[in-house]
């Protein structure tokens, strides 16, 4: 691989990026080793919830919905990192996105798989899953069940597409890089990229019509997860506030989420100089923004239903906030506010990126308990008080949720080794273009006279070839 | 550890692809598994039978759904004039006892030690052969008093032809494992008669009922569910009311109108409490006192001796602020009962259900309440039940050697002709162990289950294991089957003719007659055809007392009896025969048949016979006492206890005072309180347990049915188990929260159960339902919950041993 | 009872001061429309199921306790929340009111269960049919209703074989089913106490029209809006009901 | 590289495909006698008069060895199969016949509610089964739910799916 760098010693300022694709470590396979058999694991508790049905699990009457469920929401609650963030970012021309774009994106689309993966895994009959599918097979467009397979289906396909069109001139650059098999496979996906203006500026419109449509999809997304529980007339669930809610939620955890796989890759594929303590500091004051959203939210919600003070409605209120699951709601407010507010607050804890990390991983585990809170204590109580739930996970709902875990870290880290995590040509066209247009873009909000809008700049001409 | 790239993704391929096809494998044995349970019920032509239940002394008709042969519903028959269509869970679940897998297929003998549960079967013939050679050896021994025969849930003919077997055969022991109903006592003590009183409750307007479990399983479940809704909703513009006097909120306290809490088996005190307000402030019907009771005033007896009156002891003994310390209900609450029940027009008391040590006072305290409110012979008051008119069966002849020893002295426990005679086989298995007059030697169990439903259980089991040879004839191997040296297993009901007599309390004669539905599958006969058989292979007088081939022919010659009388009707819908409330004073026409068969088809297709008819002050029907009328001085106990005394060679107060009981000279002879026999001293052992019967389980003969394991009672919200209700307050001292496994140990032995913390009960009782804890049976009942009667047997009624349901305990937890 | 006109709407009163809480009709209906039991462990998971339930709520505190029972069973809603949520069309309304749970079409995703706010859905955790019934006991099997497969919802439907059986009964006869009394669910038949009604809500001669309009009914969870068909009728006073 | 891949999925999908169709096909059905609908009916026997639960329960009935019996006692025909009827009721055993129209278990199917109320022929349902000279192997209609429910939108009867799925 050594020929390969010196031919290309051009580039050698981004060697670094592909070279977990070129090279992969000793350690590395003993992680995915690792991962793979907690995947398995989780693959063996499936099958045996297949072989024996639903009665493996610790759902019962009236608590039917249990951890799937609650991983369902917290997946799809990820998803946000990804796309969403990234087109955000991108359509706000944030030129700190470039580093990161690619990884958010591919945490949205592998993760959206355990999303709709935590709904088939939930149902009583996984064999007849696609009965849901409208007009084709018998799903009935009026359940906000039918509303998730179709929005998330969606955002899936949309945030493939988002994901896979700036990795072409990634696959491109591969492409040349790499022989054998590896060749032809690049060959296949960089779907003939030459580099050319005409590619580059169809490519630019389409990222960005993309950007644009993901954005109304990932909301939707999320309000309609929501839905499927504020669309019912249970208590603390048949909430107005939960579409807002929940995308605010979700957008939260996703940053979290993307802040720790930033650190992570950061550490593992020696990126220092890509991912700097700004990015992570940037990215903390949005998740600054979030957790007191979040409050604000949850405090909006729980203020409302204390004072309507329905009978119903207390019930579940005091079993969150002083019943049984009292320990899991005030671990969630502890580890989605008190945490990550007191953290990100100061200037000192925040510009450090282990203090970020530390406010995001409590983020990732307070929103899971957050969705936990929101799914049980409902069912527990029902409407009418003569059947009191309890519900405990069995080893098989555990097992399943930390091998979901296991196999999308698995999933993240085989597509580290076959993709540029770092989204190259853009951090290229970052240091190329990006540093001209900002100029020019400041230069514009400065006082002067007004100026004919100048014709878009065309781009560099590739650097590749 | 450096593993090539290569190696690393093939091993990744390679798991991949074992994992998915494993997945797959199993995705796919998944859906065929699917598939495969898709298969349906099997079709088959439908057709309804007439039947009936006999699960309970409740007798309802019922009819069967068969589909081809099998049996997929139960459903009350609308035609039975009781119960028109009703059925209880019991009977809607009893298709499970019926399919149950755990049923004894043929008769089986016992190969390994007792109670190791190994048999092996044999054909009916060895085994009728086995037991006749038995039994005949114990008559050539001059030794047939030795047999003790005990009937269990069984009702009607099986029973009187297993009493017939015992006169034919020599043995004077014959007993029942239902025990005797405490009313049954009062009806003796005061009226002469001994059964069990029955109550107009239909027409009742004030019902005050001591500690009845009226719609949980007492008597006949359906016709009292039915009635109270007569008593509540029958009448336009009024609605009767029903006081429940219990110390714990049972179902039938839950739908009284009223709950009065009290202390455990001081029921009695409290009637005499009432009876004294009535007397005090002169609001009992004097006429009825005057013109149809005896020993109200004090009187003079042939001796010139002052006997004290009813009057005398109330106003003396009976004050409401005294009866208020006993009971624990306030002294107004007594008296606005008091007052309500004489303003409300016929009132009545019932009670009590049972299982206190003090329950023949309590129920003549009550009965003698009855009295004071004139609520005797009346509509909507007690009644005595008028007899159906059974064709009797030919006078039994015993031989020589039968005399000898029917003439030898029964075994205490055995049912005997008088009341005050205890009827219940802990008592008698005490005996047996004390070796009494005499041991036994063979032991008859007929659908009895003692080892689990008597007090004490573990004297029983003792007691079973020490008699030479036991036969068992029984669905099911139960507790005391595991003892038998042979198992006969007798046909389920639906599978049999069975003859249900009338259920108790009602006041006029109903007989449900009830055919086969479904073909026995197994190598089972019928409980009377076995008694038949049995007979025939004794042969001599014994057989001779016997002139039927099979059990149908004593059914028909029985009923042949309904066709001659003339009377009543055979069941019919509603509209033909109007309701058999309020009950008739007229008699009806003669039955439009030409003969006994055309009688007896529509019999068996209608379901059974009903004479709706009840005449009012047939005194000298009513009152078979020394004094022709009601007797608050019960001259009937005193001459009984003149001659035990006799007997005894003692004076009656001396035989009396022998017996520890409380009260003494007239008193004992009138209505009178006699304080509850606790087991335990109140130190060790701080709470009063009174145990209960779930309408759901019964006496326990029906823990095998998963329907109803399922459903316990809803209050409690158990399944599938036992629990102890307490107080919460009895509980906080306890540190006992709700869901705790418990002990509760009482000074006879100790039982593990869960806690239900139970506002609904007094504070310093606790309360267990009885009918789990089978070691036996089948195994839907096997090693679920846990039985009370194992708390129990250690206190019982001085005068006939019976055992007191109730006793002292201590509750730890566990 | 004069025949049904128009579509019937049928409806179920249950008397409250009548029911004595005895489960004849959970026995009743869990024999008649093939409900597994559980078994010990199962059940102390919360996972029987019974398609009608007798509910208990005790109050007060000693000695000042009332217990009340509350037959619970499917409410046959003219709006119900459950048939909103279903993603496949599995519960649904049919054309005279019941709310039908079609076991093949069902995905068991247990949303019904959870928008349904009277909790009387039940799912199927295990295959109960295949090793649940004992051999013996599956000969007491109602051939007219299927066995539910594990991993599907189930419910109550009125019963609605028994209307077919008597609707094909009266159309032999050239007329239409009564309005009352010649279809009558399992749960109604078998009631000891004759506290539950049945009959055609839209005849107003029926017993059950004239119970509707009683001053002691009321209907569960009335506020939500869910329209029941299954009138309760209050605990404890007198009132003019039809004779039997 | 790529051809091998794409020859390799739908190789798998053909034989999955294939194993899983061959599952659902019923097999062939051979019945233990040959008998012959044209020509009992041609001697005037009405369908009922052999499926004599038709008009009555919700299932026809395959007609029992004793019903046979009633006419075949005697030889009539020098048939071996109407020898095999004898053999059968010489044995007591019943004719083990074997279903040709299968209903999956969760669908309820009412020949009463067909035949006597709504006057269905029989050979709507069952084609040209009274012409048969040998027993078919196969149904000779294809019984599928849209099949019914065409049906039952002609002729106005009910399509509430509660109505067959219970």
């Amino acid at each position: 691989m050594r020929h390969l760098e010196s031919r290309q010693a051009l580039q050698d300022e981004d060697a670094v990026l592909f070279r977990p694709i070129l090279r992969t470590g000793g350690q590395f396979y003993l992680v995915a080793a690792g991962l793979l058999a907690v995947a398995l694991w989780g693959f063996y508790a499936f099958s045996q919830q297949l072989r024996y049905g639903l009665g493996v699990t610790g759902l019962n009457r009236p608590v039917y919905w249990g951890f799937y469920i609650t991983n369902f929401v917290f997946f799809i609650g990820i998803s946000h990192a990804g796309t969403l963030i990234s087109a955000i970012l991108r359509l706000c021309r944030a030129e700190w996105r470039r580093p990161i774009t690619r990884m958010a994106e591919t945490i949205t689309v592998l993760v959206l798989f355990f999303g709709l993966g935590s709904i088939i895994m939930d149902l009583g009959r996984p064999d007849r899953a696609l009965f849901v599918i409208p007009f084709l097979q018998y799903g009935r467009v009026q359940s906000p069940l039918v509303w998730d397979v179709m929005s998330i289906s969606m955002y899936l396909t949309a945030s493939t597409i988002y994901l896979y069109m700036p990795l072409i001139p990634d696959i491109a650059l591969l492409r040349d890089r790499v022989t054998g098999w590896r060749r032809g496979f690049y060959r296949a996906l960089s779907l003939g990229w030459t580099g050319s203006p005409r590619q580059h500026r169809h490519l630019e419109i389409a990222i960005a019509i993309m950007a644009v449509l993901v954005i109304p999809i990932a909301v939707s997304v999320h309000t309609v997860v929501s839905w499927v529980f504020a669309m019912t007339i249970q208590p603390m669930w048949h909430s107005t506030i939960f579409g807002p809610y929940f995308v605010a939620g979700a957008i939260f955890s996703g940053i979290a989420a993307l802040i720790i796989t930033m650190a992570l890759i950061r550490k593992v594929y020696h990126l220092e100089d890509y991912l700097k303590p700004l990015h992570f500091n940037y990215l903390g004051i949005l998740l600054l923004v979030m957790t007191m959203l979040w409050f604000y939210f949850t405090f909006a919600e729980y203020i409302t239903t204390y004072y309507g003070s329905a009978p119903d409605e207390m019930a579940v209120f005091w079993e969150k906030l002083t019943g049984r699951y009292a320990t899991f709601f005030w671990a969630m407010v502890l580890f989605d506010f008190v945490i990550p507010f007191t953290i990100l607050a100061y200037n000192r804890t925040r510009r450090t990126i282990s203090g970020t990390v530390v406010a995001s991983l409590s983020v990732v585990i307070g929103m899971w308990l957050e969705r936990f809170t929101i799914v049980v204590p409902t069912l527990v109580n029902p409407r009418l008080p003569w059947s009191r739930g309890v519900y405990f996970p069995t080893w098989v709902e555990i097992s399943v949720t930390v091998g979901a875990f296991a196999t999308f870290t698995l999933l993240y880290m085989l597509f580290t080794k076959f993709f540029p995590i770092v989204s190259i040509w853009e951090v290229r066209e970052g240091r190329e273009r990006g540093l001209r247009e900002v100029e020019e873009r400041i230069r514009e909000y400065l006082p002067g006279p007004a100026r004919p809008e100048k014709a878009r700049v065309s781009p560099e001409p590739p650097l590749v070839r | 550890m450096e593993l090539s790239r290569r190696g690393f993704m093939k091993l990744t391929v390679l798991s991949g692809a074992g994992a998915a096809a494993g997945y797959g494998g199993v995705a796919l044995g998944n859906l065929t598994e699917a598939a495969s349970q898709d298969d349906r019920v099997p079709g088959g032509v439908e057709r309804w039978v007439t039947t009936g239940c006999d699960l309970c002394s409740g007798g309802c008709g019922a009819r069967v759904r068969l589909i081809d042969t099998r049996a997929v519903l139960l459903e009350g028959n609308p035609l039975h004039p009781v119960t028109r269509g009703g059925l209880c869970p019991v009977g809607q679940a009893s298709l499970q006892l019926l399919y149950n897998p755990d049923r004894v297929k043929g008769p089986m003998k016992r190969v390994g030690a007792r109670g190791a549960g190994q048999w092996e079967p044999l054909t009916w013939e060895e085994a009728l052969r086995t037991l006749a050679d038995r039994l005949r050896g114990l008559r050539e021994q001059g030794e047939a008093h030795t047999l003790v025969a005990l009937t269990g849930r069984a009702r009607g003919i099986v029973p009187d032809l297993l009493r017939r077997f015992a006169r034919a055969f020599g043995t004077p022991n014959v007993t029942d494992a239902s025990g005797d109903d405490p009313s049954s006592q009062a009806l003796w003590l005061t009226q002469g008669i001994g059964a069990p009183i029955a109550y107009d409750l239909e027409n009742a307007k004030y019902i005050v009922s001591f500690g009845v479990p009226l719609v949980d399983g007492w008597w006949a479940p359906v016709r009292q569910m039915r009635a109270l809704v007569q008593v509540r909703q029958g009448t336009p513009g009024r609605r009767g009311k029903l006081v429940q006097v219990e110390p714990r909120l049972s179902p039938s306290a839950a739908k009284a109108d009223e709950w009065i809490p009290m202390n455990p088996g001081t029921e009695g005190a409290l009637a005499l409490g009432l009876a004294h307000v009535l007397v005090a402030e002169g609001l009992f019907d004097r006429r009825f006192v005057a013109e149809r009771t005896f020993g109200f005033e004090d009187w003079v007896d042939e001796s010139g001796r002052t006997n004290t009156g009813f009057r005398s002891l109330l106003i003396k003994e009976y004050l409401p602020s005294k009866v208020a310390k006993v009971t624990g209900v306030p002294e107004e609450t007594i008296r606005r009962l008091a007052r309500e029940l004489a303003a409300s027009g016929p009132g009545v008391a019932l009670g009590p259900a049972g299982g206190q040590s003090n329950d023949r006072e309590t129920a003549w305290a009550i009965h003698a309440l009855n009295a004071l409110m004139g609520a005797i012979e009346r509509p909507g008051g007690a009644l005595v039940a008028r007899t159906a008119p059974l064709a009797q069966w030919p006078e039994v002849r015993p031989d020589e050697t039968a005399r000898r020893s029917l003439a030898m002295p029964k075994l205490p426990g055995a049912r005997g002709d008088e009341p005050l005679a205890g009827n219940s086989f802990a008592l008698l298995a005490d005996a047996l162990r004390s070796g009494a007059a005499y041991r036994a030697k063979a032991l008859l169990l007929w659908g009895a289950n003692p080892a689990f439903t008597e007090p004490g259980p573990g004297r029983v089991r003792q007691a079973l294991s020490e008699i030479p040879f036991v036969v068992s004839v029984s669905s099911f191997l139960d507790e005391s089957t595991q003892y038998a040296d042979l198992v006969l297993p007798g046909h389920m009901f639906l599978e049999a003719w069975h003859d249900d007599p009338p259920p108790a309390g009602v006041p006029y004669p109903v007989v449900g007659v009830a055919q086969p539905a479904v073909e026995p599958p197994y190598q089972t006969r019928h409980a009377g055809a076995v008694i038949l058989s049995l007979a025939q292979a004794l042969g001599g007088r014994v057989a001779e007392a016997f002139p039927w081939k099979e059990f149908k022919d004593v059914l028909m010659a029985s009923m042949e009896g309904l066709y001659r009388s003339r009377r009543g009707m055979i069941f019919a819908k509603q509209e033909e025969s109007g309701p058999p409330r309020p009950l008739r004073e007229w008699e009806w026409a003669p039955l439009p048949y030409k003969s006994f068969k055309e009688f007896w088809e529509d019999l068996v297709n209608k379901g059974g016979w009903i004479d709706p008819s009840y005449r009012y002050g047939e005194w000298t029907r009513v009152f078979q006492t020394p004094s022709g009328k009601f007797e608050f001085y019960s001259r009937t106990l005193r001459r009984a206890v003149e001659a035990r005394a006799r007997a005894q060679g003692k004076t009656p107060e001396e035989s009396l005072a022998a017996l520890g009981l409380a009260a003494s000279k007239d008193q004992a002879f009138l209505p009178h309180y006699e304080p509850p026999r606790l087991a335990g001293d109140e130190g060790s052992y701080p709470l009063t347990l009174v145990t209960f019967q779930l309408l759901t389980l019964g006496d326990g003969s029906l823990a095998d049915l998963p329907f109803l394991q399922e459903r316990l009672a809803p209050h409690a919200n158990v399944q599938w188990g036992t629990w102890v209700e307490i107080n919460p307050k009895t509980a906080g001292t306890l540190g006992v929260h709700d869901g705790d496994w418990v002990w509760v140990e009482s000074s006879v032995g100790k039982v593990k159960v869960r806690a239900r913390l139970y506002p609904g009960i007094a504070p310093g009782v606790a309360a267990i339902p009885m009918g789990q804890g089978h070691t036996a049976l089948g195994r839907y009942a096997r090693g679920v919950g846990a039985n009370p009667m194992e708390l129990l047997g250690a206190e019982r009624d001085p005068l006939s041993g019976t055992p007191a349901l109730a006793t002292r305990v201590k509750v730890s937890k566990a | 009872m004069a025949e049904a006109k128009g579509t019937p709407r049928w409806g179920m009163a249950i008397d409250l001061d009548r029911c004595t809480g005895c489960q004849a009709c959970v026995v009743a209906c869990k024999q008649e429309n093939n409900v597994p039991f559980s078994s010990p462990e199962e059940a102390a998971y919360g996972r029987e199921m019974a398609w009608i339930r007798v509910m208990a709520i005790t109050e007060g505190e000693y000695p000042k306790v009332k217990t009340r029972y509350l037959p619970m069973l499917c409410q046959q809603c003219d709006n119900p929340p459950s048939v909103k949520v279903c993603p496949t069309g599995a519960t649904y309304k049919n054309p005279e009111g019941i709310v039908g749970q079609i076991y093949p079409r069902c995905i068991g995703c247990r949303y019904c269960a959870n928008a349904c706010p009277y909790q009387v859905k039940d799912f199927n955790w295990y295959n109960w049919s295949g090793f649940r019934w004992p051999q013996e006991m599956r000969q007491s099997l109602n051939p007219d209703v299927s066995l539910r497969p594990r991993g599907v919802i189930e419910k109550c439907t009125f019963c609605h074989h028994r209307l077919q059986k008597a609707r094909d009964q009266a159309a032999i006869e050239g007329r239409k089913v009564k309005s009352e009394g010649e279809y009558v669910p399992a749960c109604v038949q078998s009631c000891p106490a004759q506290a539950m009604f049945f009959g055609d809500l839209n005849d107003p001669e029926t017993t059950i029209a004239k119970l509707a309009r009683s001053s002691r009914a009321f209907k569960m969870l009335d506020e939500l809006g869910t329209e029941p068909k299954v009138i309760y009728l209050k605990e404890g006073e007198w009132s003019a009901t039809p004779r039997e | 590289m790529l051809r091998g891949v794409v020859i390799g999925v739908v190789a798998v999908i053909v034989v999955v495909g294939g194993v899983l169709f061959a599952q659902r096909l019923e097999p062939a059905v051979r019945q233990p006698i040959q008998f012959n609908h044209a020509k009992h009916i041609a001697q005037g026997l009405e369908c009922a008069a052999c499926h004599q639960y038709v008009k009555e329960q919700t299932f026809a009935g395959l007609p029992t060895v004793e019903t046979c019996m009633m006419c075949h006692s005697a030889p009539q025909t020098k048939s071996p199969e109407e020898e095999k009827v004898r053999q059968f009721a010489e044995k007591g055993q019943g004719i083990p016949w074997q279903r040709l129209y299968r209903m999956p278990g969760h669908v309820f199917f009412s020949h009463r509610r067909h035949v006597s109320v709504a006057k269905v022929e029989c050979q709507t349902c069952h084609g040209a089964m009274a012409q048969a000279t040998t027993p078919p192997s196969r149904p000779l209609v294809n019984q599928s739910m849209s099949w019914c429910l065409a049906c039952h939108e002609k002729r106005q009867a009910s399509v509430d799916c509660v109505a067959c799925h219970k």
